[in-house]
């Protein structure tokens, strides 16, 4: 089977890969520690050049939390997904991808409000939607509020 | 034919038969005062409902039709509304100056309506300065923006004043340098004796191009020195909320209101006054027949007509143009109006000089 | 515990400038944005978005809802493009059920999302003219979208909140009136869309307003994700119309409308053309339109599969992605909405610096944002 | 002299491009036909709501006082806001057994979002929307309304009586 240029450019850095095959494109599974150096790699290699992060998203599945990035290379027009999971769920931390898309900024701030995942080298780390006194973080399964959250 | 200084004059012999002459004096000043203020308050009622019903038309809209036959209540049921509303006051205002800055504007509009000539006969006085006493009372006005937007304490009101501070003082020049054209004209900065002067036609007739190109520049100036949009950068509804008056509600907002209203009708009754001949009937020497008919409408009629052509187009042009920003609203004073302007006086003292006019 | 923690300051101001908060209320945020702005007079230095006033929690509802109840949220995100907004929805859906829609359905469904990108795009512009302080915009905007509101109303019921479109195909047919109505709309909106540039595009005051502000370049709109109109105002072509079609649009010819400045003018003259070319698409779409099936047969209740799945639609503000994770039960275990306003907002920074206070309100209009969608 | 003319030429193009502005709005100004404000309260007998328009959910009752709910609960189970409550009880039928049967079917207005899905999943097409666009009302306790009317009874049921 013929690789993708993105296959090569993660293989080339993580060999050991689980890749998740779903109705969407194809989904990598990449350590935490690693995830910058990946999509390092994915936006500066010139046969990719995943210049745009489309979305960022934080996930919480089968108990386990994770971030979901879509990258979008403008010039080739490729899609690529990449999912982080983490095994702790008290202080979940990884590196900003801020530095590489700009984009970034608000979409992590956004995931560290609502799933209290910490980036590290982020420029500004604040909640972005709740009051900065909100105790909890909503989006987690985990989360309860006996008063606004009712069960039908 | 209609000569009110008939009418004053039999007031004034009735109340000399009558009374002794410090209390004729008290008397006509006192009736002077109520008319004139009267007719600022139904003046200022008609154009807040004419704006209305004017910016509505253009905007496909019926406008004000519930209070009264065709809405004409409307304004008195919204004045109303206002006098009875409570009087917010900022905490760390600067209490007497933020109390002040209203009474200012609302008294500046209301000093300079006296001098103008409704009619023959009709002004309260005819002072032999008049045009230069409109000119700088009207600048008063800017004194109480100014003091309303820095007593609020509050940085849209300072910012909103700051603009209009900066609009005014410039455009204040190109007024009074389009004014200048027709002192020139005349030699006269008595309003009744620019008037009369525009009995064989008017100036802006008589005095074709260069009058033509002063009269528009004076239609632009003050239209931006009453902050009427698309000079309205000193409230700007959708950028500082609504500038100088953000802090201001009941009777003082209402006050803010009315002198913007007023001044929009002085702009509009001087440019008509001193361009399109006032009171002044249209007339075209030669055709003594036109004449005779024109003279039938009462003059009353002629000036009013002419100040509500000139408020309409005033108030399209508020309908129709975004708003300058403000670097633009100053390069259009100082790169455009005031250079024509100023080539446009040499222009017309060459003119008077020589009498190319009619 | 990884990573290591940075101390970092952040300067809010400095010595000479001072800090105004315009919104929530402010007439010309459209909706409860804040925005805290350092000004040095009258000049912006940094503008700091605070969002939040309207978070519903819709991400959170989504995972107790079906499929089906989940449309009627989709609406109330970005609510002026509610069918685009919907028919996401309801085509990841039919992709992870893999069920091939009705032909009709899928035509109906892009002639809805066309009419609501001209009404869009026309409530923009009302609001627009609004914010430049050319207030007769508003009403000339809300009178011609007057008639589309018509449209959807005579056939889904509502003006605003269609919940028109569900997975599988339609809510119900269309009402018959649907295509004379739709084609009296084209004839009107022709003659009446050269007025919008009579009255604003070409004035003078307007252009020098808005030509060279708020540059966005290419790169820029790239590297923060700028998708839609503003976009490809900056040369970005985003148009997943064009790069992916979805529903009808492989059936038509779509011209991306392109413009290379980067400023506000060409924001605007971009939205003004996809107007254009937005009845030019109905008008192909009609004749295309065939006879029946509005809907495909569905189960009564939907389980997708368990995985990931992904969809974008191009609605009338940018690229709208859903993220939806499933594992197998009748709501979805993760639903993520791309929204184009999150990422158009936070460019306002870097438009507007150095800029006045009235570019500041051109800028955020000219980008056309819609809170609720960032929010959600 | 050639910077003198384009400052000229700059100024009449301005100039032009606000006349035209201009022209528009006096043009609708002075054209009254255009005017699109209807009178509401006035027109309230004109004005006619599309067949379609989602007002307020109402459930259909024939002269013989009956309509055609069933008590499935369909409805309270596809409604997203729970604005659907439905009380049943245990009812005799002409055959001596007991039914559960449709008692009060509750209708909170104002949490309905008019997504329309009971009425499409309603598979005795017991309820329908009305027209009525008028929802505002003195006193919340309104919006809550029982949609079957008192003594209302099952077509089914009218027709074996």
């Amino acid at each position: 089977m013929e690789l993708s240029s993105t296959e090569i450019v993660i293989r080339g850095i993580l060999p050991q890969l689980t890749d998740q095959k779903a109705w969407i494109s194809t989904e990598w599974m990449i350590p935490a520690d690693s995830a910058l150096l990946v999509m390092t790699a994915l936006r500066n290699n010139p046969t990719t050049q995943y210049n745009m992060l489309v979305c960022e998203l934080g996930v919480d599945i089968d108990s386990k939390l994770g971030i979901v990035y879509h990258l979008r290379s403008t010039v080739y027009q490729l899609d690529c997904f990449l999912r982080v999971v983490f095994e702790e769920r008290n202080n979940p931390t990884i590196d900003s991808v801020t530095e590489l898309w700009a984009g970034a900024e608000f979409m992590e701030r956004e995931i560290f409000d609502l799933y209290g995942i910490q980036f590290t080298n982020h420029p500004n780390l604040k909640r972005l939607f709740l009051e900065d006194d909100f105790v909890g973080f909503p989006l987690r399964k985990d989360f309860a509020d006996s008063i606004n959250m009712i069960q039908l | 034919m209609y000569d009110f200084s008939q009418l004053t004059q039999a007031i004034h012999l009735f109340l000399v038969q009558h009374l002794n002459s410090s209390s004729v004096a008290i008397v006509e000043l006192v009736l002077v005062g109520l008319l004139f203020l009267t007719m600022y308050a139904i003046l200022g009622l008609t154009l807040v409902y004419m704006e209305r019903k004017v910016c509505a038309f253009i905007q496909n809209r019926l406008g004000p039709n519930r209070v009264g036959p065709l809405g004409l209540l409307q304004t008195v049921a919204d004045l109303i509304k206002l006098l009875f509303k409570e009087l917010l006051m900022v905490k760390k205002a600067d209490k007497f100056l933020f109390n002040l800055a209203p009474f200012i504007v609302v008294i500046a509009s209301m000093m300079t309506i006296g001098a103008l000539p409704f009619a023959k006969g009709f002004q309260a006085i005819d002072l032999n300065i008049g045009l230069f006493y409109i000119i700088s009372i009207t600048s008063l006005g800017v004194l109480g923006i100014l003091l309303a937007g820095w007593s609020s304490n509050s940085k849209y009101s300072l910012l909103g004043a700051l603009r209009s501070g900066a609009q005014i003082i410039s455009y204040e020049l190109s007024v009074s340098l389009s004014l200048l054209s027709i002192i020139m004209f005349t030699g006269s900065m008595q309003l009744s004796v620019i008037v009369e002067s525009q009995a064989n036609g008017w100036w802006i007739f008589k005095g074709h191009i260069p009058v033509f190109i002063s009269f528009l520049i004076f239609l632009i100036a003050s239209t931006a020195e009453t902050n009427r949009g698309p000079f309205d950068i000193a409230e700007a509804e959708s950028e500082l909320t609504a500038g100088f008056h953000t802090e201001y509600s009941g009777i003082k907002f209402a006050f803010f209101f009315l002198a913007e209203y007023m001044n929009m009708f002085l702009s509009a009754a001087l440019a008509a006054t001193v361009f399109l001949g006032g009171w002044m009937p249209f007339h075209v020497s030669g055709f003594e027949g036109l004449n005779q008919v024109m003279d039938f409408i009462p003059p009353i009629v002629w000036f009013f007509g002419k100040t509500f052509t000139l408020i309409y187009v005033i108030m399209l042009f508020k309908w129709t143009f975004p708003r300058l920003r403000v670097d633009q609203l100053l390069t259009l004073e100082w790169k455009y109006l005031l250079p024509i302007n100023l080539v446009n006086t040499i222009v017309i003292a060459f003119v008077v000089v020589m009498g190319w006019y009619f | 515990m990884t990573g290591k923690v940075n101390k970092r300051e952040i300067l809010v101001e400095q010595n000479d400038e001072y800090i105004i908060n315009m919104g929530p209320q402010h007439p010309s945020t459209h909706g409860v944005l804040r925005f805290e702005l350092s000004l040095k007079g009258e000049t912006v230095q940094r503008v700091v978005p605070h969002c939040g006033y309207i978070h519903r929690g819709i991400e959170k509802m989504c995972e107790a809802n079906t499929y089906r109840q989940i449309i009627h949220l989709t609406d109330r995100m970005d609510y002026l493009s509610a069918h685009m907004n919907n028919e996401a929805l309801s085509l990841c859906v039919e992709k992870a059920l893999e069920i091939e829609i009705p032909q009709r359905a899928k035509i109906i469904r892009t002639i809805l999302a066309e009419l609501s990108r001209i009404g869009s795009h026309q409530l923009w512009w009302a609001a627009f003219g609004m914010d430049m302080g050319a207030l007769t915009t508003f009403f000339y905007g809300m009178r011609d979208r007057e008639m589309i509101l018509d449209i959807f109303e005579e056939t889904c019921g509502s003006r605003l909140l269609h919940s028109y479109i569900c997975p599988g195909g339609l809510m119900h047919d269309v009402h018959p009136d649907f295509v004379p109505r739709i084609k009296e709309f084209i004839t009107y909106f022709r003659n009446k869309l050269p007025e919008y540039d009579r009255l604003l595009s070409g004035n003078v005051i307007f252009t020098t307003r808005s030509k060279g502000i708020g540059k966005l370049s290419y790169e820029q709109a790239i590297n923060y994700g700028v998708t839609g109109p503003s976009g490809r105002g900056s040369g970005f072509s985003c148009d997943v119309r064009i790069h992916q079609p979805y529903s009808a649009y492989d059936l038509v010819e779509v011209n991306e409308q392109l413009r290379t400045e980067g400023d506000v003018y060409s924001r605007y003259m971009l939205r003004i053309d996809e107007m254009w070319e937005s009845m030019r698409i109905i008008e192909q779409l009609i004749e295309l339109l065939p006879e029946d099936g509005f809907t495909a047969k569905m189960k009564p209740v939907l389980k997708l599969p368990a995985g990931s799945y992904y969809q974008r639609v191009e609605t009338a503000r940018g690229e709208l992605g859903i993220y939806l994770i499933s594992d197998n039960e009748k709501s979805p275990a993760r639903l993520k909405f791309r929204s184009p306003n999150f990422s158009n907002l936070f460019v306002m920074d870097l438009l507007s610096k150095g800029h006045k206070i009235a570019d500041l309100v051109a800028i955020s209009g000219s980008l056309d944002l819609v809170i609720p969608d960032i929010d959600r | 002299m050639n910077g003198l003319l384009n400052y000229l030429k700059e100024i009449g193009a301005g100039i032009k491009t606000l006349l035209t502005g201009m022209r528009v709005t006096s043009g609708y100004f002075f054209s009254p036909k255009e005017i699109v404000t209807q009178k509401y309260p006035e027109n309230r007998d004109t004005l006619k709501m599309f067949d379609r328009f989602k007002g307020e959910l109402e459930m259909p009752h024939t002269a013989e006082n009956t309509h055609t709910c069933t008590g499935c609960g369909i409805c309270e189970n596809v409604c997203p806001n729970g604005s659907i409550q439905i009380l049943t009880h245990k009812k005799e039928n002409e055959e001596g057994k007991l039914v559960k049967q449709l008692h009060t079917h509750i209708y909170h207005l104002s949490m309905c979002t008019f997504c329309g899905l009971c009425v499409k999943n309603c598979p005795s097409d017991a309820i329908v929307f009305n027209q009525s666009f008028e929802h505002a009302v003195f006193d919340r306790q309104k919006l809550t309304k029982v949609l079957n009317k008192p003594g209302s009874i099952l077509k089914k049921e009218a027709k074996g009586l």
